[in-house]
């Protein structure tokens, strides 16, 4: 019986929280507080054992009949306790972070509500069992994100969340689309380890492409592949703990994880690479790679910066999935985390320029190091480690890119690795350079004293635990419980027939 | 017991219609929340009785049906009959809130009430043509005094347009039962549907006059006028009513005889024409939806594009193949429950933000996500079902639709559920848009009872699960009439 | 070519004319006249028509008294909502004005 | 045995955080000498180690061999020196905790890549060095310092990029283990290593200084603080060298078109960089130019080995010897730039002929160093078994060349110092230091032989 209540479980945890949250009168910060921790560590705990019994190789899942021939499954697998890992353990921190960041501001009951629902949705994404159950959770997480985008309330933040709503309806719409058209050719949208469409005729080929092209639009809506990116740089008007969770784990994650079901789990490796859809898909995603952090180049806005190194850097997960082989596939697959540890230090230095000094543009960092020197190092590594610097996390992600793009024989896919990483330099380094090294130019913008630290405990210690997380995860990759480790499980149970 | 339950369901509303207009408003109130309840007893009962015994007709009083009124009942109608119990306790108890007694005619809402909630009692039971011209007048009358109740000349206005148009649809109707009694010599669906096979050309006219007559009633496309003033300006209890229920008969109607005659009469080109008709309603509703300045007109003209996918229903139950009717029939069953839940919801949830704001526009919501999060959140519960987006039971019924019409090979019934889908998105998030507008001074906004909030509630969440318990509501839609005959 | 036949032209033309006068009279009590028309010839039709075919049937007797007291009925509540109509704005037919949400 | 070797790396990454607060600081300049203590005791105890440690990064491996344990202690004891040269002259000066913490870093960064023997752990003490040292270059923060830095980091992302891409290659047809040795091996087997060997060449070139890849190191030594420059051309450029040794299929097979070309370039570097380092005005940037035509040398013998893989067991210790003689001798020479000579004219003399000892054994005099290291060559190179060796007959003449053209520019570099501007007060730190090295170097043909 313990296969079916935990993943139910899992997703209970954050949606009675919302509950409770959205019931709660807005003074009542410290049992809000508490709920949202509460919940917080419960998840991790629940995930955590999930973790180890799909180690075990113990099944959980359950699945009901919803819609006349279509069915509501969660089932916990490998690739699913990925996803499902990361977002429990970073919720956890962006919640720690969002409670010091949101302190005295109004509307916190409707924010940490939809903050736990967006995390449940999350969540569901990553148990899913089919793609109908995906879709419902992928929709749900539109619809949650989009009160979190718009927080602020202000005539900038409505129309970066009108242009959100535009772009991931839009999307899913054509996913939707996508679905059902697959749904009517094959009858069946469960997700089978080696995928299970390799036996469909030959005459249904055209049809099949034209259905990925489909399901990787509505997708890569989320997963900010280049055309349909736009909305990520204007969502960064959200507060820093939206930006940290939505455009380092929750959204952009979903998309990506779904195309890692579709390649997958829909059609199975061999049988995509037999179709050809895999290397259109590498080539945008390498085009995403780059234009991704060509654009970031010029941005003068921290936030926005960032914004656009995530495009870029989601399009290498997409760039793995797409090199026929398993390196590629851990290479993409461990990305996920380590893109998800890295950007979220990231995201949350940021976020604690701009609480505690005001400070929103790259050129009034200068200086920014001895003010706020914790701060500084978490964002100097987390630097580090995008510019794929060993032993950071980023390096192992290029390393095995690099390793699945040669045996793939797909080698141009190594300069546009290196030119990714130059241009990651470029404008990482600059950003480093005047933390440490400018002195600082009159005073801060906005500076506020926060608590004894440099800034608001809550605001502290999150980011500079994930740096460490960032250098134990690059360091120990080899590690038996690395995430390296379970990326390999994730694709020997996926190459083996 | 059937017996029981099927008088108790026709004639205990028109019983407490009569007793409530000797009564003042406080007390017809409290009689009618009785009234109510007993209702839903009954529903549930005949809902519990048919789901394991399955359909039967029924002859009032024992007369066989060419004299005596034949009522029949199968999944559908049962189904409808509870749906309209809930959606009809969850208006009445917000009007018995939301309406303040002092006001002049206000203690005319009840009797008006229970004679709405008789009609279309009667016309989801009923067996018959003429029963259901019956029933559809009697709908028709209680709703435009519902309508008018209290208003000033603008109400009157719409009245007296909804009035007309409605009566010209009703006499159109019955020409045509005029027509195919003179062709089929009986009243009752199932004896027309028997004798549909030998038709003559006469007999697909008066289809097609009766199609568009009922389609005036149920405020298609191009005869829509009347309904967005009529249900943007009527109280709001009663605009939910309206568009929950009132429009969902005449569909109802409709979908009954398409279904029986349809596929013998070989009318596929009136089946496209509303499939087109409803499109264009989906398209028209929505731009209208998003122009308009006043929130109950947002909401009405929301309605008037909803109801342009039921009629999606025609074009893919004909010619088809028996599996893709049965979903097509399914998907538009879906979607007239969770739209009367989500309308009915959405708009007394309107009625309390306008309470609470003192405004009817638009514009003046912002700051409301700040102080009055929950009738917003009832208000964007029932936005998640219309627009179609998962859990919710638009999205099974979009679902349902979306694999009728590619199974059917007419896809572009398809492009429209989606526009659509993302039209109706428009027009939502337009309102969450001005709510989470940020409001600087304290809180300037009216605090409805708790209560009063609460209803709306209950029926967005009914709308939102209705998509997880799918399977279950559409298997005991399912069952057909069944051939034995229960009288008293 | 029996008497019935008669009626049932009668009860067309009588359609025809109540529906013209529905749709195309503006002035209120005209359009309501238009409509008690157009409820006669169906009633008419709805009786010959039967006649006609298979002579008098007793069930049209009754569906048309039913027509009759719905009709009645109808048109009480509409004299009602046309006199207060008329007794608040004043005017005699419904303003046509390009109703911005036509 | 492996807490010795992380003892060695982990010390002055450790020692970098003591920057923070004052007190601690002060402490930290008392430990700088000693930073590298444990490093020197590893070269000399331990002659040959190798320990895996499978869970750390991609399975890593310290690796101390006959090649690596020159390089070690080479760098270390100059990182002793310079360090206790720093102390003297740097504490107390202003973007004190900026000095501090580069040179930590730079220091464990340098250590890191001797010992690594798996090709990640290589790689992260390379950048790690890489970016450290750029700090000490811009230390000085004037406009010349940034350019430098500037130019510096540009080249040397550019090379860490072209190292990353040739060590994937090289992975890749090692059958995708990270260890240094099957790399090598699997280079030598493979039929067409040639896109694999460019890149590394460049990678390792850029730190070496090969011709084309050298124009960051005339700009980097003038602006870098006395000691940082010392320990720049001693021993970071000798990581370049370290590769090149670790990685090429050395031994293996014979490849003559890129020994060609290499040996071209060790001659072009060999005599150019010293033509070009003759009419430069500043002491500093002759030694830089200096440094680059030593390092000639080394690319030359390279060359020669990579021609005649004969070669490569008779001159294996050639490379620990050059190391250590030009590591220590260069070493001195730039500290002496920074030194305070007397102000008395004849004290002043005496001061300036002691210290052009050092430059005598870079020279190659009899009795240094310097004249063993270059005979060794001669004879290897013009020996029987490097027959297929080109330019065999000229190669003698243009050693014996080489040597004139250093000893200009030697004289150069001695003729800028002696028209420095004389300072009075002479500090005996400073003096103490730059005797340690150059003690060192001129002992060296005395106890290299026991060592190596």
């Amino acid at each position: 019986m313990s296969g079916a209540w935990l993943p139910l479980a899992t997703l209970a945890t954050s949606l009675l929280a919302s509950l409770i949250i959205f019931a709660l009168p807005e003074h009542r910060h410290s049992i809000r507080t508490t709920v949202n921790i509460l919940a917080a560590t419960l998840k991790l705990a629940l995930v955590a054992a999930m973790t180890w019994g799909v180690f075990q190789g113990r099944f959980y899942g359950i699945s009901y009949e919803m819609l006349p021939g279509v069915r509501f499954v969660l089932r916990a697998d490998a690739v699913a306790m990925l996803f499902a890992g990361l977002s429990a353990l970073l919720w956890l921190f962006t919640t720690l972070y969002a409670v010091g960041y949101l302190e005295g501001s109004p509307n916190r009951s409707r924010f940490f509500g939809f903050f736990s629902l967006c995390v449940a949705s999350t969540l569901g994404i990553a148990l899913a069992g089919n793609l109908f159950t995906f879709f419902l959770f992928y929709e749900m997480l539109t619809l949650s994100t989009y009160p979190l985008v718009v927080h602020r309330g202000t005539p900038k933040a409505l129309r970066a969340g009108r242009q959100y709503i535009i772009y991931t309806l839009g999307g899913g719409a054509v996913l939707l689309l996508g679905v059902v058209l697959l749904y009517q050719l094959e009858g069946d949208l469960a997700f089978r380890e080696t995928g299970h469409l390799m036996g469909s005729d030959p005459a249904r080929y055209p049809a099949l492409i034209g259905i990925f092209a489909l399901l990787v639009a509505g997708l890569g809506v989320k997963a900010a592949l280049v055309p349909l990116h736009g909305w990520l740089p204007t969502a960064m008007v959200a507060p820093a703990p939206v930006s940290a969770l939505l455009h380092a784990v929750a959204v952009v994650k979903a998309g990506a994880f779904g195309i890692v079901r579709v390649v997958y789990d829909i059609y199975g490796i061999d049988f995509a690479a037999s179709l050809g859809v895999l290397e259109p898909l590498a080539w945008v995603a390498a085009f995403t790679v780059i234009y991704g952090s060509l654009r970031a180049l010029w941005q003068s806005d921290l936030k926005r910066r960032l914004a656009f190194s995530t495009v870029s850097q989601i399009a290498y997960i997409v760039l793995g999935i797409s090199l026929f082989g398993p390196l590629g596939t851990v290479g993409g697959l461990v990305h996920l985390l380590h893109q998800g540890i890295m950007k979220v230090t990231l995201f949350f230095c940021a976020g604690n320029y701009a609480e505690t000094l005001g400070v929103h543009r790259v050129d009034e960092l200068d200086g920014a190091g001895p003010r706020m020197p914790l701060t500084s190092l978490a964002f100097t590594v987390a630097a580090f480690g995008m510019i794929g610097i060993p032993p950071l996390a980023g390096f192992v992600t290029k390393w095995m890119l690099g390793r699945g793009a040669l045996a793939a024989d797909m080698a141009w896919v190594i300069p546009v690795l290196l030119l990714s990483s130059l241009l990651n330099a470029l404008y990482f380094l600059p950003i480093v350079y005047r933390l440490w090294f400018r002195p600082l130019r009159g005073d801060w913008p906005a500076e506020r004293a926060l608590g004894r630290l440099e800034t608001h405990a809550l605001l502290l210690w999150p980011p500079v635990f994930t740096a460490v997380l960032t250098v134990l995860v690059g360091v120990l990759a080899a590690a038996p419980f690395s995430p390296l480790a379970w990326a390999d499980l994730v694709a020997l149970r996926m190459y083996l027939p | 017991m059937s017996s029981l339950l099927m008088a108790g369901l026709l004639f205990t509303p028109l019983a407490w219609a009569v007793l409530c207009l000797l009564l003042a408003f406080r007390a017809a109130r409290l009689a009618s929340v009785i009234g109510m309840l007993l209702q839903m007893a009954l529903s549930l009962a005949l809902w519990a009785w048919v789901a394991e015994q399955g359909g039967f007709f029924y002859h009032l009083g024992g007369w066989a049906p060419p004299l005596g009124i034949g009522l029949r009942v199968d999944g559908l109608a049962v189904t409808f009959v509870l749906l309209t119990a809930l959606v009809g306790a969850a208006c009445g108890l917000h009007a018995g809130l939301y309406l303040d007694p002092s006001r002049p005619w206000q203690r005319y809402f009840w009797p008006l009430f229970w004679m709405l909630w008789a009609g279309l009692n009667a016309v989801w039971l009923a067996g018959d043509l003429f029963n259901l011209y019956v029933g559809l007048e009697l709908i028709t009358l209680a709703a435009v005094g519902l309508v008018v109740l209290g208003g000033a000349a603008p109400a009157l206005e719409a009245a007296l347009r909804y009035l007309f148009a409605a009566l010209i649809g009703s006499l159109a109707y019955l020409l045509g039962v005029a027509l195919l009694y003179a062709e089929f010599g009986s009243l009752s669906l199932v004896g027309v549907g028997e004798g549909a096979g030998s038709a003559s050309p006469a007999a697909s006219f008066a289809l097609l006059i009766m199609l568009f007559g009922l389609a005036v009633k149920a405020a298609l496309f191009p005869g829509h006028t009347w309904l967005p003033p009529a249900h943007g300006i009527a109280r709001a209890p009663v605009s939910a009513l309206l568009s929950g229920l009132v429009v969902k008969a005449a569909f109802y109607v409709a979908a009954r005889v398409w279904l029986e005659l349809g596929p013998a009469l070989e009318a596929a080109v009136v089946g496209v024409l509303l499939g087109v008709a409803g499109s264009a309603a989906v398209c028209w509703g929505s731009w209208q939806a998003l122009r308009q300045p006043q929130l109950k007109l947002v909401v009405a003209w929301s309605s008037v594009a909803q109801i342009g996918y039921l009629f999606l229903l025609f074009p893919l139950s004909h010619g088809v193949p028996e599996a893709v009717s049965l979903q097509a029939q399914q998907g538009v069953t879906l979607q007239v429950i969770s739209h009367a839940l989500a309308k009915s919801a959405m708009f007394l949830a309107a009625g309390n933000l306008i309470l609470s704001v003192r405004s009817k526009r638009v514009e003046a919501l912002a700051g409301v996500s700040r102080y009055l999060p929950l009738s917003l959140f009832s208000f964007g519960l029932a936005g998640v079902s219309l627009m179609g987006m998962p859990p919710s039971g638009g999205f099974a019924a979009k679902w349902l639709l979306l694999q009728a019409s590619l199974a059917s090979g007419q896809w572009w019934w398809a492009a429209v559920l989606l526009v659509g889908g993302l039209l109706a998105a428009a027009y939502v998030f337009r309102i969450y848009r001005a709510s989470f507008q940020e409001v600087e001074e304290s809180d300037p906004f009216y605090h409805p009872p708790r209560s009063l909030e609460i209803i709306p509630l209950v029926l967005a969440l009914l709308a939102l699960g209705l998509g997880l318990v799918a399977e279950p509501v559409l298997s005991v839609l399912g069952l057909p009439f069944g051939g034995e005959v229960l009288s008293p | 070519m029996t008497s019935a036949l008669l009626y049932v032209l009668a009860g067309a033309l009588l359609c025809g004319g109540g529906l013209a006068g529905c749709l195309l009279v503006r002035h209120l009590l005209r359009r309501l006249l238009a409509f008690n028309l157009l409820g006669s010839g169906v009633f008419l039709l709805l009786v010959g028509l039967p006649a006609h075919r298979h002579g008098s049937d007793p069930v049209t007797h009754a569906l048309v008294l039913t027509g009759i007291v719905v009709a009645v009925a109808a048109t009480a509540l509409a004299l009602v909502l046309i006199r207060r109509y008329f007794h608040l704005t004043g005017r005699v037919s419904l303003p046509t004005g390009r109703q911005e949400d036509r | 045995m492996s807490w010795a070797f992380s003892a060695a790396v982990l010390l002055p990454l450790l020692a970098a955080s003591l920057v923070a607060t004052g007190s601690t600081r002060f402490l930290l300049w008392r430990l700088l000498p000693w930073l590298p203590l444990p490093a020197l005791l590893l070269a000399t105890q331990v002659r040959d180690a190798s320990v895996d440690i499978p869970w750390l990064m991609l399975g890593a491996r310290w690796q101390l061999d006959t090649l690596r344990s020159p390089f070690l202690l080479a760098a270390s004891l100059l990182w002793g020196g310079a360090g206790l040269y720093a102390r003297a002259v740097l504490e107390g000066a202003e973007r004190e905790r900026w000095f501090l913490s580069s040179w930590c870093l730079a220091l464990a960064g340098n250590l890191w890549l001797i010992v690594a023997g798996d090709a990640v752990g290589f790689y992260a003490g390379f950048a790690l060095m890489t970016f450290a040292a750029w700090g000490l270059v811009v230390h000085a923060d004037s406009p010349r310092a940034l350019w430098a830095g500037k130019v510096y980091i540009a080249m040397a992302v550019l090379g860490e990029l072209a190292l990353l891409a040739g060590l994937l290659l090289a992975s890749e047809l090692a059958g995708g283990s990270v260890l240094l040795a099957e790399m090598a091996t699997a280079l030598g087997r493979s039929q067409q290593p040639g896109l694999a060997l460019g890149l590394l060449l460049t990678g390792f070139g850029v730190k070496a200084g090969l011709p084309l890849l050298h124009f960051w190191l005339p700009l980097a030594h003038p602006v870098a603080p006395t000691p940082a420059s010392a320990v720049l051309s001693g021993a970071m450029i000798k990581a370049g060298l370290l590769g090149w040794l670790v990685v090429l299929p050395l031994g293996l097979t014979s490849l003559p078109a890129w020994g060609t070309m290499v040996m071209a370039l060790g001659l072009i570097a060999l005599l150019g960089a010293a033509l070009r380092g003759i009419w430069t005005r500043e002491a500093k940037t002759v030694l830089a130019w200096s440094s680059i035509s030593q390092m000639g040398l080394a690319t030359l013998m390279l060359g020669a080995v990579l021609v005649e893989p004969a070669l490569w067991w008779l001159v294996s210790g050639w490379f620990g010897l050059f190391v250590l003689h030009h590591g220590l001798a260069k070493g001195a020479l730039f500290l002496s730039v920074g030194l305070s000579l007397p102000g008395a004219p004849v004290a002043r003399g005496l001061a300036l002929l002691v210290v052009a000892l050092p430059a005598l054994s870079v020279i190659g005099l009899p009795l240094t160093s310097g004249e063993a290291v270059k005979r060794w060559l001669k004879d290897s190179v013009s020996g029987d078994l490097a027959g297929a060796v080109p330019w065999q007959p000229w190669l003698p003449h243009l050693l014996s060349l080489s040597t004139l053209l250093t000893l200009l520019l030697l004289l150069r570099w001695w003729w800028l110092l002696r028209s420095g501007d004389g300072s009075t007060a002479v500090a005996t730190l400073p003096w103490v230091a730059w005797l340690l090295l150059a003690a060192l170097s001129l002992g060296l043909p005395l106890y290299a032989p026991i060592l190596l």
